[in-house]
């Protein structure tokens, strides 16, 4: 007989995708009524999927679903809906050009009549939204709010819909730290009303403070169910990567020299009006590696679109190796050695309906040595590309094989191999790894450093607070689109001291920030 | 339900018509096989309808058995116009292929050269092939008719006449044949009353009804209170927008008042008779020919008014026509057959329709 | 020559006929509206348009009912774009091909069906079908300029810029409309609350073959009495460029019909400037090209901002 | 890979049979003899030697949009101009063969490149639209169309005509322009060696060089081809350019080819046909000869079931629709294929399985 206690109850999922990947395999998830459970693995391991499947999005190839005793057959989010479930997606799922508060009724409409009654839709924003103290602008269009406010309508859209059972899948990766501890007090105030809460995170410390029991996924299994209380990050790492993560680098002291990459009092403002850098200017030299520390959305972005000239500054100047780039384009800049990793490779770093070869020379393919005459040099590029699938470690079947066929790690590579392997004076590395392997970063890393130290500028750009510490020989914070700190070593910084410059609680004076400026 | 509808476009063919050698005029009462290929579609209540016609009324008679192809009139049609008339006469079932217009006569000349012994008629058009006999129309004798009436009537006391003397073309194409029509027109009509304005547009096509009636429509704004509509379906726009003016509209190919008196009666009242142009009975007038032996292989063969291969219709409306119209063209009607009133043809090429167009233009 | 186009232009009559020449446009480029809204391309209204012209002819003879005949024809117009809609949707037939599909289908199709049940081929002579009626604005009517303007057309010309309104009025301000958007937008969006965003799909589909109907119709029961072969002439594709000059709002896409039938009228008219018929016929299209490029140029710079 | 094959035919086969008994719900509703109706659809145009030229002689003029659409595609352009453009590349490459007396052979190559380019410049105006304004190519393509027709045939009309043709046509092209035929007693020319001479170069274009490359990068992900480097808005031009030049060269080689004067008045619908092959063969032109036939084979069998049997004219665009739209069903036996992928999944993961405990076993 059912547990009436289990609120969450999956037996056996096997979930095989249309392209034929096998994303869970045999999983069992059992979440007790009233507790905050985690789902922990690494990027890949079927986290995503294993809880689509109890929403309604997708449907599991086998297997069952139990949701407080009764088994379901969850054939849509509508149905999921009505038996309790909410979710808030790892990807924003709302609609930009619609208001708040018509977001968050969206399916539920209210109705005055055939019309939709949208005073009643704000006041349905509003009660919830004081209810949960989940503070949104219900009239504000979603795509001029910041993420923040976008992660709270994520979660006000589950609870309008009376969700009992939260699933939060990586709810704090976009949220400052004072806005995730809101939202722990939240969760806990859920916890307390009697809500069950399934919470997904990479960040260790989150779920060491806030969850009760978790379950670990590795390569779309379950590696089972443990009580918070009982495991420590060390185990959490170990069970979730099958060995001990050791990410150290060694790294020998930068001896910087010439100034490659110079950016100075640049402003930007967003489409929407606000103001994404203030008066930025730093340099970056050959031979060391700057990172860049930040909550994410403080700007880092925009600067590193600026930077490969895919946005025009508003204001400031950004030269490589003397040469003025914005509006020159990005085969210009790639000519003057600047290589880019990318944030999203899915979207900048690689085309996944084209080969692996093709992914591989889309910097290089006009260049002599690869073409014969009008035609391409097939002989040259299958060896180039071999090459670098050796060089990289690189596994796959063949070089023809469609880079999406690839998993996440492997397709980083890709693009890794092409943007070191080109013979870069500067590498902007924006994430390099992020949600790879740690084999792969380990890799990752050192191929990093050794250009580094064969005499290339690196600009690296991490979320990772872990990375940048370790990986950057010197180091700014951003904050509100300014830079608020910087540190020459970075050898001698604590995370706490960091966590205060990120939060912009505190500041560096100007003269200390200028130092980051050698020219 | 519908299994007979297939049927009554393509009658059966007679399993037991001897296929004939094709090559002499059979002989006797033994009905001919006849292929009628039709490059545009039936329904056009125009020519191709009164071929069909022609054709369905020799069958009842007893003088033949054909089938049609219809092959469409489009553009990307043409090849299939191509292939089907030389499959048609690869097959050599048949003993007499006929088909019609100007689009045609290039692709059968090389068709008939290369099957000699294959005869067919083209109707519409000349192809000088021994095994061809050619049926034309003059259309602009027909047209200098419809003109000297069009003209007499925007300067009479008839209902729906205002005082301007001004008279519409509309054309579906500005092409040859349309422009034969038209050169007869203005030159009846001027040679009527040399004030009459003539005020010609085309469509652009035969089927745009809606641009018909707009491009009516104008012409009524600019004063027309008759208006001729040249231009297969998209005339009938012309004819809707008549109705709604209250002016008068005129027909072509074929009795258009009939076509319309079945269920558009306002547009069958003010269509005051129509100019036609019969290849039905042109048709039925060379089988005669065939039939008795006196057909002349790689002839062309004129029909004009006096031939009954053009005219104007009689019936209906026509008799509220003002008695001196009716003489005038009685009149006229002659003296265009003997060729004492000479009507310019557009199919020459020095003569310069566009220079005749804009002299008469209101 | 000026002069007189001048005179032309501010006739009452030239600005009657805009709106007769918009209509059947409108009505389509409504359709694409919806459609497109909903986030599907609807490249088969000008078949959906035919078939409807003819079913409107073919019931309103039979059952001697304008009304009915309309209805029919929505109808139709209705079950082919939910065809399109089961094999794009359900079977995954590219969209585009479904709609070059329906187009052909409106071609010959109708032909054969019109011979199967009248014996008429090019032409519906032998079909007694009905008209909607035109209508005379009480009040309106008799104020001098703008009666001579705004009166006495066709019940569905009225109709069509009603259904500006309507559309707007589903799109913005019912459920319906909320869920149209949000599907079009971003269907996972939609999805993720339950949402069905095939269903809604199909609704639009829907309503956007009964708008296409509905101006099929306007062409052999309002604009003519009959119905002929091709008798909708490419104006299918014309509102497809109107919808898409006027980024699928309601409004906006009337104003672009509108346009179109000012070209369309003007060219009606320059003909008998002397004019030769082929250049002029170009007006409308060229016309909306210059159209769509200036609107384009309009909106660049505010594009320009967006980080990819 | 090969199971993806496998079932793409059983798929595409299966799809065939279902179309064609929907087709044939209606030959038999309408016809008195449906067995010979469709004997003749479907096997009738083997029947003879003369019918294989027949639908090689139809491929030509498709072959070439077909090509251009996919260039054009395949960098996600939706452009619908290569009717328009095939229509007015055809009448320039007339315009040169009656009025540009130049000796044989290089006669025709001037026509047809003068043609292409033309009709490459036209696209120009889609292009540039696009890429300096944002304007969508798909409206200023359908207008494109229009406005070439009715340019062309004011150009015919006023200035080309023969005036003693009973339509209205140009005058005569000079021989030293007509593309000779390639088989005696048929009208299929040399055009259909230059259609398949042009796939092949498509084909190496798109797959072998610099330029196709970057129009492929451009369509899979625009984004990551700006990122690398690749200029996308001259890619954007470019292959529309190149659809401009094909469906151009498309017309000049069928007007050149199959007539002797130039007679189109209304655009000829071979861009339609293009886009539907081009769909048929999932934009790569390797397939678009295959495609092609198909189209043209098709269109074989319904004329000859309307010369022999008592089908309709009307009936055979019903057919074709019916044909294509059940053809290009994606997700036709969709269930099927999830059970394959499922059993295909499971195999893999039990050989890990195996593998793994063997590896186990060792340690
Ligand atoms: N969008 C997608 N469409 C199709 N297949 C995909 C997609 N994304 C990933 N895959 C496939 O899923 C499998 C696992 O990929 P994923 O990136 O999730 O694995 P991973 O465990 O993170 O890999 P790695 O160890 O390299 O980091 C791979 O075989 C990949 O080809
Ligand atoms: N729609 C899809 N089609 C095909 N494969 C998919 C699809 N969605 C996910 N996958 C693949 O299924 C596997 C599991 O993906 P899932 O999104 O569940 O991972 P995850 O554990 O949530 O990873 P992350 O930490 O990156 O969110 C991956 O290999 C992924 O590439
Ligand atoms: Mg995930
Ligand atoms: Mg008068």
């Amino acid at each position: 007989m059912a547990d009436t206690n289990i609120a969450v109850l999956m037996k056996g999922i096997t979930k095989v995708y249309p392209n034929g990947i096998a994303a869970n395999q045999s999983v069992d998830f059992s979440v007790n009524r009233g507790e905050i459970h985690a789902l922990m693995g690494e990027n890949g391991a079927g986290k995503s999927t294993l809880m689509k499947m109890l929403f309604g999005l997708e449907q599991p190839t086998e297997g069952e679903i139990i949701i407080n005793g009764e088994p379901v057959s969850l054939t849509s989010p509508t149905v999921a809906i009505s038996k309790g479930i909410g979710m808030v997606h790892q990807h924003f799922m709302l609609v930009p050009s619609l208001t708040v508060a018509e977001n968050i009724v969206l399916g539920m409409e209210p109705t005055k009549g055939a019309f939709i009654d949208y005073a009643e839709a704000v006041r349905i924003t509003k009660e919830f939204s004081e209810k949960y103290n989940l503070h949104v602008e219900p009239d504000a269009k979603v795509m001029d709010i910041p993420v923040g406010m976008k992660q709270k309508v994520e979660i006000l859209k589950a609870l309008v819909r009376g969700a009992k059972i939260l699933i939060l899948d990586e709810p704090t990766a976009v949220l400052t730290s004072q806005e995730t501890a809101e939202l722990f007090k939240e969760l806990i105030h859920f916890k307390e009303q009697g809500h069950t809460i399934i919470f997904i995170s990479h960040k260790l410390k989150e779920i060491k403070q806030i969850t009760d029991r978790m379950t670990i996924m590795r390569g779309g299994k379950s590696m089972g169910v443990f009580n918070t209380a009982d495991v420590s990050e060390q185990d959490i790492s170990r069970l979730m990567v099958g060995r001990d993560v050791v990410l150290k680098v060694e790294k020998e002291k930068a001896e910087p020299t010439d100034t490659v990459l110079k950016v100075e009092d640049v402003h930007y403002e967003n489409e929407y009006g606000k103001k994404m850098l203030n008066g930025v200017s730093f340099t970056v030299r050959k031979g060391e590696i700057l990172g860049i520390a930040g909550v994410e959305g403080n700007g880092q972005r925009e600067l590193v679109s600026m930077l490969f000239d895919m946005v025009p500054p508003d204001s400031g100047t950004i030269t490589v190796e003397g040469q003025t780039v914005t509006g020159k384009g990005q085969s210009f800049i790639r000519e003057l050695g600047v290589s880019h990793i990318p944030e999203d490779r899915m979207t900048y770093g690689a085309a996944g309906t084209a080969s692996i070869e093709e992914n591989l020379i889309s910097d290089r393919f006009e260049k002599p040595a690869f073409n014969k005459g009008l035609l391409f040099d097939m002989d040259a590029i299958h060896k180039t590309s071999d090459q670098l699938i050796q060089d990289y470690l690189i596994l796959c079947r063949s070089g023809k094989q469609q880079v999406k066929m690839l998993s996440g790690g492997n397709i980083q590579k890709v693009v890794v191999a092409r943007e070191f392997s080109c013979d870069p004076k500067l590498i902007i590395a924006d994430q390099p790894t992020r949600g790879i392997d740690v084999g792969a970063t380990e890799f990752i890393r050192k191929k990093l450093v050794e250009l580094s130290r064969n005499g290339a500028a690196v600009l690296l750009v991490s979320a990772d607070l872990n990375e940048v510490m370790e990986l950057s020989d010197s180091l700014m914070v951003f904050c509100g689109g300014e830079i608020v700190a910087y540190f020459e070593d970075t050898s001698t910084l604590s995370d706490e001291e960091m966590g205060e410059y990120m939060l912009g609680l505190k500041r560096q004076s100007p003269e200390e920030i200028r130092r980051v400026f050698h020219a | 339900g519908g299994g007979n509808g297939g049927n009554t476009s393509t009658p059966s063919n007679n399993p037991s018509t001897p296929a004939d050698n094709g090559g002499s005029a059979p002989s006797g009462s033994e009905p001919l096989k006849v292929a009628n290929v039709v490059n545009g579609n039936l329904g056009d209540k125009s020519f191709f309808d009164s071929c069909e016609a022609g054709l369905k009324k020799l069958q009842d008679d007893g003088v033949i058995t054909y089938k049609t192809f219809e092959l469409g009139a489009t553009d990307a049609d043409q090849p299939k116009w191509v292939s089907t008339l030389d499959e048609l006469s690869a097959d050599g079932s048949y003993d007499l292929i006929v088909c019609g217009t100007y689009q045609m006569d290039a692709i059968l000349n090389d068709c008939a050269a290369k099957y000699p012994d294959q005869k067919y008629f083209i109707y519409d058009a000349e192809v000088a092939q021994p095994n061809v006999a050619s049926i034309t129309f003059k259309q602009n004798d027909l047209g200098y008719l419809v003109g000297t009436a069009a003209a007499l009537m925007t300067t009479s006391s008839m209902e729906k006449i205002n005082p301007e003397k001004v008279i519409g073309f509309v054309g579906g194409e500005d092409g040859p044949v349309i422009n034969d029509f038209l050169t007869g027109f203005i030159q009846g009509a001027q040679a009527a009353d040399p004030e009459v304005k003539i005020d010609t547009q085309y469509v652009g096509n035969f089927y745009d009804t809606g641009k018909g009636k707009e491009i009516a429509n104008v012409m009524v704004n600019n004063k027309c209170d008759v208006i001729w509509g040249v231009a297969g379906g998209a005339g009938n726009g012309a004819a809707e927008a008549a109705a709604e003016k209250d002016i008068w509209f005129i027909g072509v190919d074929s009795d258009q008042e009939a076509t319309f008196s079945a269920n558009q009666p306002q547009m069958a009242a003010v269509t005051i008779f129509s100019g036609l142009k019969n290849c039905g009975d042109g048709i039925i007038y060379m089988m005669g020919k065939l039939k008795d032996g006196s057909i002349e292989w790689g002839k062309t063969t004129q029909l004009g008014i006096a031939e009954g291969g053009v005219g104007l219709t009689s019936g209906g409306n026509f008799a509220k026509l003002p008695d001196n119209i009716k003489k005038a063209l009685d009149d006229v009607a002659p003296k265009v057959t003997s060729g004492e009133i000479k009507v310019d043809t557009a199919f020459d090429e020095s003569f310069d329709i566009k220079g005749l167009r804009d002299s008469v233009r209101p | 020559m000026l002069n007189q186009l001048i005179g032309i232009i501010f006739s009452e009559t030239f600005v009657f006929s805009i709106f007769r020449i918009t209509t059947p446009i409108l009505f389509a480029a409504l359709a694409a509206v919806i459609a497109e809204r909903a986030g599907v391309t609807n490249i088969g209204l000008e078949g959906i348009m035919m078939i409807s012209a003819l079913t409107g002819v073919i019931f309103s003879a039979k059952l001697q009912s304008a009304w009915l005949g309309l209805l029919f024809a929505i109808l139709l117009g209705v079950l082919t774009a939910l065809m399109i809609g089961f094999f794009a949707l359900k079977l995954k037939t590219d969209i585009i091909l479904a709609g070059i599909a329906v187009n052909m289908l409106g071609n010959g199709g109708t032909i054969f069906v019109m011979f199967l049940v009248s014996g008429d081929r090019g032409y519906s002579a032998n079909l007694a079908s009905k008209v909607m009626p035109a209508i005379n604005i009480p009040i309106l009517q008799n104020i001098p300029i703008l009666g001579k303007i705004l009166s006495g057309h066709n019940i569905l010309t009225y109709f069509a810029f009603i259904c500006v309104l309507l559309v707007w009025i589903l799109l913005y301000k019912t459920p319906m409309g909320l869920q149209i958007r949000a599907v079009g937008e971003s269907p996972n969006a939609a999805d993720s609350v339950g949402v069905s965003v095939n269903r809604i799909k199909y609704i639009a589909l829907g309503l956007s073959g009964a708008l296409a109907g509905m101006g099929g119709a306007f062409m052999s029961m309002g604009y003519m009495s009959s119905f002929n072969t091709n008798m909708t002439a490419g104006r299918g594709f014309i509102a497809l460029a109107a919808e898409a000059m006027g980024r699928a709002e309601p409004v906006g896409t009337m104003l672009t019909s509108l346009l179109f039938g000012f070209a369309d009228a003007l060219a009606n008219n320059m003909q008998s400037l002397g004019l030769p018929q082929e250049l002029v016929a170009m007006t409308p299209y060229v016309f909306t090209v210059v159209g769509l490029a200036i609107y384009a140029a309009s909106t660049l710079k505010k594009n320009r901002k967006k980080l990819e | 890979m090969r199971k993806n094959l496998k079932f793409e035919i059983i798929r595409g086969a299966a799809s065939i049979l279902l179309a064609l008994a929907v087709a044939m719900i209606f030959i038999f509703i309408i016809s008195d003899v449906p067995f010979e109706a469709l004997y003749n659809l479907i096997i009738g145009p083997f029947t003879k030697l003369r019918y294989l030229w027949l639908i090689l002689e139809r491929m030509i003029p498709i072959v070439f949009t077909g090509l251009g659409v996919c260039v054009m595609f395949q960098a996600n352009q939706f452009n619908l101009a290569g009717e328009g453009t095939l229509f007015f590349g055809g009448l320039v490459a007339a315009a040169v063969a009656i009025y540009l007396p130049m000796p044989p052979v290089l006669h025709i190559i001037v026509c047809i490149v003068i043609a292409s380019v033309v009709a490459a410049a036209a696209m120009l105006i889609p292009a540039l639209l696009k890429t300096k304004l944002g304007a969508s190519e798909m409206v200023s393509s359908l207008m494109l169309n229009y406005i070439l027709l009715q340019l062309g045939v004011y150009i015919l009309n006023w200035h080309m005509a023969d005036r003693t043709q009973g339509a209205t046509m140009s005058h005569l092209f000079q021989d030293t322009a007509r593309i000779p035929t390639l088989v005696p007693r048929t009208n299929l020319s040399w055009g259909i060696i230059i259609a398949l001479a042009m796939t092949a170069l498509v084909a190496l274009f798109m797959y072998r060089t610099k330029w196709g490359y970057a129009i492929r990068m451009v369509g899979q992900n625009q984004s990551f081809a700006k990122y690398s480097g690749i200029k996308v808005a001259g890619t954007i031009v470019l292959c529309q350019v190149i659809g401009g030049l094909l469906s151009g060269m498309g017309g000049a080689v069928e007007v050149l080819g199959y007539y002797d004067r130039f007679k189109w008045r209304q655009l000829p619908g071979y861009g339609w046909d293009g886009v539907t092959i081009a769909i048929l063969a999932k934009n790569n032109p390797v397939f678009i000869p295959f495609a092609a036939f198909f189209m043209s084979y098709l269109k074989q069998g319904c004329n000859l079931m309307q010369t022999y049997t008592d089908v309709p004219a009307e009936m055979l665009s019903i057919i074709q629709a019916v044909i294509f739209l059940f053809f290009a069903a994606e997700q036709f036996l969709s269930k099927y294929r999830q059970k394959l992928v499922v059993k295909g999944a499971k195999e893999e993961l039990a050989e890990k399985k195996a593998e793994g405990g063997q590896k186990g076993a060792e340690a």
